[in-house]
């Protein structure tokens, strides 16, 4: 199979078996749970055929002429191909312990179909090389992410649903406006075509508005949080593999692989980014609600990975793709702990939680290691990424804000480890068994993985690092 | 001797530990069996490696610049070796005290791994492999303390934000000195630490003297000597971590940068370790905790360390290096002592004990040599490093430290003097049952210690010229002496005279304590723990006033319900009422002015009609 | 020629004036709807006037029968309209019809 | 044959009050949907090639050779036959179940089939007075339609349709009357050629204003607006689809668009009044839509926002802006037909319209839902649905000629858009499923047919857009930039 092959499949297997998936639902639930997972596992397999293009470089572009310059264009290069393979990976991962999770529940039908087409989109998104077909499969995603966060159909929960669409979909167009008013200066809407041009201020102004909304940058983030509602899984694949992830890759395909900031923006921009990364932390810190402090730990975090892009150094650039991958690989853990802990105990509030260690041993320790991930303790993969970003902001001489970064990584020290000391130890308050099976499963899988990723930290640095010089090869 | 054997060293702990993790709780036999033998190949390569002294090893790691470089020389193979005495040391010490420990399983996984991680660290000789074990020591320390009793978690947090905010001072100075200077292998960088270096020297200063556990970094090791199991304060707070802490700070001040000899940053140091000597010593000395006490006196002693390393002058440097190791030593010994007693009386509360020297001969042995060797007492080893250190502080030229120096060391035998008194001597607590001598395996490190201190301060010579004295080649000017043996054992010069002078104070003080108390050894430190001035000051300690982790606490959550109340709910607010309110009104507003009236609606479309033509001429004609 | 039709113009315009004036006051739906026929009628006027004044009188006449024919449709469309409207609320009154709104 | 297009629905309405009452179901079901079918098929098929060069003009003599009925066609014309044919198709199908117990089916296809006559015959000649009468046809076919059920609220927004729209009407004659004067013509190209001659910019612009109002209100832009969302919520739902999807683009935006480009020339002015009150009808509308309780209601207010951004569309001038229009008009047929169908399956199967009382249909009514989140993501312009592209084009063409306010306007709007539809799905179809419906089932066979075709067609529109539009709009869209060129 060659490449372009390859990508093809990798982006429309998952859109179009997502749509058969009503039709195996027919069949039986088992059917449906099994071809889901089939899917999904093809959708992660996929882009691995592609590590040896990514490790030697270059780039291989695909394109299918459309009207008035809408042609579909997909860019395979180290970037993209690192994003995907660690997409659909924490995806797939998220399908195996939906199986557990979701059991019982209604509508399985439209949840397998929604997870797979966000899968696919966000396959469809990172290959994508023309602005609108970003947005496109951008804006598919929302739609999925809209379903999913109302899933349990409560009328708060959908409210709360279409507040994550109405404030994603608000900054989407806005981005769009200025995709067009780059469209008005260039002529095109091919990121390959304008690299290396300088876009008006303004256009960066509409774009990065879209970012930020996306990937819940202070001040536009408030949505997150409340897509908490979702259920578990749902929560994990927002935060942790693919949705907010998607504004900081764009921020790298556009900013740094495309086109140029003008004037002052490569300054401002880490300002904001580290501003919004404190913000979080402190939220995180009042809450009480086990998956809203994750979820402003996430914003916080995405604080970090779109600091190592800004600082558009080697170092930083290759610390923000082993973020995505770390973060990826614990945020997950951690939600899909949070998951097991409130499926168990039916309480999301932590201060109703307590000594959970004695009956569920295997999660608390999962928690605990993903914890140290984040926080950025060695020996686990969350160090790697967190120092790489802070070297690199130091580089580029911004060392006030590696400082206040710095101290928004005791802000998580403190938050994430009195949430494991509440829920966790102390008096036991609202015991409960631990669930076996494939959510358990999962979770001791991420936690290890985010361990061995630390350990073995050259493989996937080796990636990143192909793809840190394929776009520094761009930025001189 | 290959350079792999470096990376054995690091590898065998970590091995064990994962053994050690697997092997399931009942089986105590297995568990002792690997954990002895790893503390023995560990410190056989200690030995050897010691001998080889030179090895480099090295394997591209992350890329630009980050590579996993390992180094063997002097110093890290001295440390190395120290670091492998003391593992086997607690490991013996632990197959007693331990045993029936709940967590015993995540006990020895811990040690082991805490092992593995310094010896990567001390072999680092790259920032970024020394960062990744250093900060590892976090998770072991945090997963030690939070095993110890019930509640522990909260000392466990606290030992982990405090040295994790010093791990962040070190990496941020290794930032500034990797933009300043374009690499990160240690022994290629040396630099003069002027501007922003010297802030990158302040920085990763806060690193060595935060794992060092000097003031202000200090507020969790009394804390971790009451939650934590007491083998863990001699291993980490006692042994390990000033071995590490130090190690860094002399290669800082040695190699990466040049600190001159009475500079701004000589100073700090200076005073920051007398800072932390006197501080220190004055809370250890009104402690009524045994393990507590102790504690204080781990954080005192790192000031000595410190206040010799920041003189600048070799003797000092060196009296800071050769401290480092002794107080290893007798610390080791002193919270094993501890320990022991501990485990036969159940408390360690100096209240209840007392009289035990009978019962326990050899443990008090080996505590009273240990206690006596802290304070500094001819001809113990520590008597020779305080000597250098006092040396190094006066020709520094800044006296005022040395005078910082003798008041600790006036308050350190004052408090061992009331400590040993009142736990070994004096007459018998009533409540407390007969005890009998602790077996073996716990009494044996003891002694081993306390034989070490008497041997490396009889026999100074030895451990200066073998230890010490190589650090410190390729550092000194030309001209200037390293041969400090002669200074070492002089009873008879003016400043070892103001030393002698210090003890018999103290021992007035005790006396004098003593008596005030109604003949109570443990209230001997009361007439100063009372005293006017000092009296509400040691009140505000004992509120925690002056704990900055208590006091950051309270700011970080003031902070954060800053941010969250002031900055978060307020966005959320726009977007969840402002927007849809306006958005609501302004729905109301149009619908009112549909009125369902039909000569309304014909009035719009007249006025509509009248106002387009209006503004179609206008725009015409224009 | 010109002010002739300007004159005829002038009269058709008052015409519709006044049919527009019964809509914008008159209650009654049967008054309402004299006053649509009043601005037909001026209309028709206009554009009689208007074939008249271009010597196209023969186009002009066609397009007003068309436009008889037209609101013939329109008349018994519309009182079928009122006559139901009465039949459900016993009145010819327009302000009985404001249910709609909002 | 293009007379086919208005002479065949003529007929078939005249014959089916007699045929109904021998056949009063079959009949008539098979008989209008027929026709719209073979309309469709000769408007995708034959029609195409006929126009393979160039517009093609037949006339048929009426009056003798004054008043002779002209009829032309080109891109323009031949795609909205296209679009009318396409969504009364559906609409038949639908009422096939629908109408059911309305009664008198025979009747509603003849009013139904007289309107589509009606819009055919707008949409294909060439001269001012026919477009007046065929507007009229279609206007009085439409005021039955709307009071059709007899009820109070039908009765109430016909009148007021009727009344309003005859003063439309009577604005339309008298621009049409000045311009005849001041031309002595009343053909498009006569009146054109006339203008230029006289250059009288004044004149130009009070009958551009009378013709605004006049064809303004029958596309209720605002503030022409009011009957609509009394008209349309009142209506058999088939034909609240069909007055909103199709008539009030018909006979207003297309009439409008005609006579603009054909006879006065889009001057700047024009342009920018057409694009201000296309904005204004998009933002106000969009707000009142938000407010709504009545799902058709709601449906109706944003009928008159999705218009002005047909009209800011076609109001740029600019190739790329027509496209955009004429696409998004294509789309919003499609969707609004769409939505307004799937009100009428909620209506019908559990009798309200009011969207609080609703909640969790998605439960009982699947079909129902998936076509209507379809739908209403399309109108609000999600991507990778029809509406998505629309839109985009409209904001690029604006972008491109400069007027970024109104693009910010347009692109926010969408926001307000997606707001209000989301109500509707959030109170309708999405969430818990209210107690009361725990009976209901889903929509016959023929409305659920109609209403999936119709969202295929919307999805297929995402999807192939680069085909529907090289295939269809750019060549619309030429025919309107070029003129006529009779």
């Amino acid at each position: 199979m060659n490449i372009e092959t390859t990508t093809l499949l990798t982006v429309f297997v998952p859109i179009i078996g997502s749509l058969t998936i009503p039709l195996a639902g027919l069949v039986s639930g088992k059917a449906r749970s099994a071809w889901a997972v089939l899917l999904g596992g093809f959708t992660a397999a996929l882009p691995l055929l592609l590590i040896p293009t990514a490790l030697g470089g270059g780039e291989t572009i695909v394109r299918k002429e459309f009207v008035l310059g809408l042609d579909f264009i997909l860019v395979i290069d180290p970037l993209s191909i690192f994003m995907s393979i660690v997409s659909s990976f924490v995806g797939f991962l998220i399908i195996l312990y939906s199986l557990g999770y979701i059991r019982h529940e209604e509508n399985q039908n439209e949840y397998y179909l929604m997870v797979l087409l966000f899968i696919g989109s966000m396959m469809g998104l990172v290959f994508s090389a023309n602005l609108i077909f970003l947005y496109l499969f951008w804006e598919i995603i929302a739609i999925c992410c809209w379903r999913l966060i109302g899933f349990y159909r409560l009328k708060e929960f959908v409210k709360k649903a279409d507040k994550a669409f109405l404030m994603t979909f608000f900054g989407a167009v806005v981005m769009l406006l200025g995709f067009v008013q780059i469209y008005g200066q260039t002529g095109t809407f091919d990121i390959t075509a304008m690299r290396g041009t300088i876009i008006p201020g303004s256009a960066v102004l509409l774009i990065l508005f879209g970012m930020f909304t996306k990937s819940a940058t202070v001040p536009l983030h408030t949505w997150l949080p409340d897509a908490g509602v979702a259920p578990t899984t749902v929560t994990a694949l927002l935060h942790a593999a693919v949705l907010v992830k998607i504004g900081v890759y764009a921020y790298a395909r556009l900013f740094l692989y495309g086109f140029r900031l003008p004037g002052a923006w490569p300054d401002v921009i880490p300002i904001i980014v580290v501003v919004s990364s404190l913000i979080a932390a402190g939220a995180a810190v009042v809450e009480t609600d086990f998956k809203r402090i994750l979820a402003y730990s996430t914003i916080s975090q995405l604080g970090y990975i779109f600091l190592g892009f800004a600082v558009a150094n080697e170092a930083g650039i290759n610390g923000s793709l082993l973020f995505i991958l770390m973060h990826g690989l614990a945020k997950a853990g951690l939600f899909l702990c949070a998951g097991i802990v409130i499926h168990a105990t039916h309480k999301r509030d932590i201060r109703e939680m307590g000594g959970l260690i004695k009956t569920m041993p295997i999660t608390a320790a999962a928690y605990l290691l993903c914890a140290f991930s984040v926080i950025g303790i060695p020996p686990f993969g969350g160090f790697f990424s967190k120092f790489l970003v802070i070297m690199g902001t130091v580089r580029a001489g911004m060392i006030a804000l590696a400082a206040i970064s710095l101290f928004t990584a005791v802000l998580t020290m403190i938050y994430l480890l009195r949430v494991f000391a509440q829920v966790f130890l102390g008096e036991a308050k609202a015991p409960a068994p631990e669930k076996s099976g494939s959510m358990v499963f999962v979770v001791a899988l991420l936690a290890v993985l985010s361990l061995l990723s630390g350990l073995f930290v050259s493989f996937p640095a080796k990636l990143a690092a192909a793809a840190t010089t394929h776009i520094s090869g761009w930025l001189r | 001797m290959t350079p792999t054997t470096l990376l054995w060293t690091i590898l065998i702990p970590a091995i064990a530990a994962a053994l050690l993790a697997l092997v399931p709780k009942g089986v105590k036999f297995v568990r002792e069996i690997i954990a002895l033998i790893a503390g023995g190949v560990s410190l056989y390569l200690g030995f050897a490696l010691f001998a080889v002294k030179n090895l480099e090893w090295r394997l591209p790691w992350l890329g630009g610049g980050v590579d996993f470089e390992l180094r063997l020389f002097h110093f890290s193979s001295f440390i190395l070796l120290g670091l492998a005495g003391f593992l086997v040391l607690i490991a013996v010490y632990s197959t007693v005290k331990m045993k029936d420990h709940p967590h015993v399983r995540s006990y020895y996984a811990l040690v082991f791994l805490s092992a593995a991680l310094a010896n990567g660290a001390v072999l680092s000789d790259n920032f970024v492999p020394l960062v990744f074990f250093w900060e590892g020591l976090l998770v072991t320390l945090y997963g030690l303390i939070a095993i110890g009793r019930k509640g522990a978690n909260k000392t466990a947090l606290k030992a982990f934000v405090i040295s994790g905010f010093c791990d962040f001072c070190l990496i941020l100075g290794i930032g500034i000195l990797w933009a300043k200077t374009g690499t990160l292998t240690i022994s290629k960088i040396s630099v003069h630490p002027q501007g922003i270096l010297a802030a990158a020297f302040i920085l990763t200063m806060i690193g060595a003297i935060g794992k060092a556990g000097a003031m202000p970094f200090h507020t969790w090791i009394p804390d971790a000597a009451i939650d934590a199991p007491v083998t863990f304060m001699a291993f980490m707070p006692a042994a390990f971590e000033k071995l590490l802490g130090i190690y860094l700070l002399g290669r800082l001040t040695l190699d990466v940068f040049k600190i001159e000899k009475g500079s701004g940053l000589s100073i700090l140091m200076m005073t920051i370790g007398a800072l932390t000597i006197v501080l220190a010593v004055m809370m250890a000395l009104i402690q009524k905790d045994f393990k507590r006490l102790l504690s204080y006196h781990a954080v005192s002693q790192v000031g000595y360390m410190i206040l010799g390393i920041g003189t600048g002058v070799p003797i000092g440097i060196a009296g800071g290096l050769f401290h480092m190791i002794n107080h290893a030593m007798y610390k080791c010994g002193l919270f094993l002592s501890a320990g022991s007693v501990e485990h036969r009386t159940g408390t360690t509360e100096l209240k209840k004990l007392g009289g035990l020297a009978r019962e326990m001969p050899l443990t008090a042995v080996g505590f009273s040599v240990c206690a006596l060797a802290i304070s500094g007492v001819w001809p113990l080893n520590g008597f020779v490093s305080k000597e250098m250190i006092f040396h190094g502080a006066i020709e520094s030229g800044y006296t005022i430290f040395a005078i910082a120096a003798w008041v600790g060391a006036i308050f350190t035998f004052a408090s061992f003097l009331k400590a040993g008194h009142s736990v070994f001597f004096g007459k018998k607590n009533e409540e407390r049952p007969t005890v009998k001598e602790n077996s073996l395996a716990l009494f044996v490190p003891i002694l081993i210690l306390a034989l070490l201190c008497i041997t490396f301060g009889v026999f100074n010579k030895m451990p200066l010229t073998q230890f010490i004295q190589p650090i410190l080649v390729g550092h000194v000017e030309a001209g200037e002496s390293i041969d400090f043996t002669g200074h070492a054992l002089s009873l008879f010069n003016p400043i070892a005279g103001i030393s002698i002078a210090c003890l018999l104070l103290a021992l007035g003080l005790h006396a004098y304590g003593w008596k005030r108390g109604g003949k109570k050894a443990y209230l001997a430190s009361e007439p100063i723990h009372k005293a006017p001035v000092l009296k509400t000051l040691y009140d505000w300690a004992e509120k925690r006033f002056f704990d900055l982790y208590e006091q950051g606490v309270i700011f970080i959550q003031a902070l954060s319900l800053v941010l969250f109340k002031g900055i978060d709910r307020p966005i959320d607010f726009v977007f969840e009422k402002a927007v849809t309110s306006v958005g609501s009104a302004m729905s109301g507003v149009l619908r009112k002015a549909h009125t369902g009236r039909y000569a309304t609606y014909l009035a719009w479309c007249l006025g509509g009609l009248l106002v387009i033509a209006a503004v179609l001429s206008v725009l015409t004609k224009s | 020629m010109n002010s002739t039709w300007l004159l005829y113009m002038f009269f058709s315009l008052a015409l519709i004036g006044t049919g527009l004036y019964a809509l914008l006051t008159m209650k009654n739906l049967i008054k309402l709807f004299i006053g649509i026929e009043i601005v037909g009628k001026g209309v028709s006027l206009a554009l009689l006037a208007t074939g008249y004044a271009k010597a196209n009188i023969l186009l002009a006449q066609s397009l007003v029968v068309t436009f008889i024919v037209v609101e013939v449709c329109l008349v018994a469309t519309a009182l079928a309209l009122i006559i139901n409207i009465t039949r459900h609320t016993k009145s010819l009154d327009v302000r009985s019809l404001t249910k709609l709104r909002g | 044959m293009i007379f086919l297009y208005i002479g065949l629905p003529l007929i078939v309405a005249a014959l089916l009050p007699l045929i109904g009452r021998a056949s009063k179901k079959l009949l008539p079901d098979v008989l209008g949907n027929g026709v719209f079918l073979f309309l469709l098929v000769y408007g995708l098929t034959g029609a195409k090639s006929l126009i393979g060069g160039g517009p093609v003009v037949q006339s048929l003599d009426w009056f003798g050779e004054t008043v002779a009925l002209k009829v032309a066609v080109d891109g323009f014309s031949l795609f909205m036959l296209a679009v009318i044919a396409l969504v009364s198709l559906c609409v038949g199908l639908y009422s096939i179940s629908y109408m059911e117990h309305y009664g008198s089916k025979a009747n509603y296809y003849a009013l139904l089939l007289m309107m589509v006559a009606g819009m055919n015959g707008l949409v294909l000649v060439t001269d001012l007075f026919q477009i007046y009468l065929f507007l009229e046809v279609a206007a009085i076919a439409s005021y039955a339609l709307v009071a059709f059920g007899l009820e109070h609220d039908e009765l109430e927004a016909a009148f007021k349709y009727l009344m309003l729209s005859v003063v439309a009407s009577a604005a339309i004659l008298v621009s049409i009357a000045i311009l005849f004067g001041m031309t002595g013509s009343l053909g498009f190209s006569g009146v054109a050629e006339g203008l230029r001659a006289l250059n009288a910019p004044g004149v130009v612009a009070i009958c551009a204003a009378l013709f605004l109002l006049g064809f303004g209100l029958k596309a209720a832009l605002i503030p022409f607006h009011a009957w609509l969302p009394d008209a349309h919520p009142s209506a058999p739902a088939p034909i609240s689809a069909i007055l909103s999807g199709l008539l009030i683009k018909v006979s207003g935006v297309y009439a409008m668009t005609r006579i603009f480009f054909h006879v006065f020339g889009l001057t700047p002015a024009l342009s920018q009044v057409l694009m201000w009150m296309g904005a204004i009808s998009i933002v106000l509308a969009a707000f009142l839509a938000v407010g709504q309780k009545d799902m058709k209601r709601m449906l109706a207010y944003s009928s008159i926002s999705q218009v002005g951004y047909v009209v800011l569309g076609i109001g740029i001038g600019t190739p790329l802006g027509i496209a955009g229009g004429l696409f998004h008009l294509l789309n919003h047929a499609v969707a609004k037909g769409l939505l307004f169908l799937n009100s009428g399956s909620i209506q019908q199967a559990t009798g309200t319209r009011n969207l609080d009382e609703m909640g969790g249909l998605a439960k009982r009514m699947p079909i129902t839902a998936a076509t209507n989140l379809i739908g209403s993501l399309s109108i609000s312009g999600v991507p990778p649905l029809g509406g998505f592209w629309s839109k985009l084009l409209i904001i690029i063409a604006l972008v491109q000629s400069h007027e970024m306010l109104l693009a910010v306007i347009a692109v926010l709007a969408s926001v307000l858009t997606l707001w209000y539809y989301l109500i509707i799905q959030r109170q309708a179809f999405f969430g818990r499923l209210n107690e009361r419906w725990a009976a209901v089932k889903e929509a016959p066979f023929w409305m659920s047919a109609a209403s999936v075709i119709l969202a295929l067609i919307c999805l297929g529109l995402g999807i192939v857009f680069s085909a529907v539009i090289t295939s269809w709009i750019q060549p619309a869209a030429d025919g309107l930039a070029k003129g006529m060129g009779m």
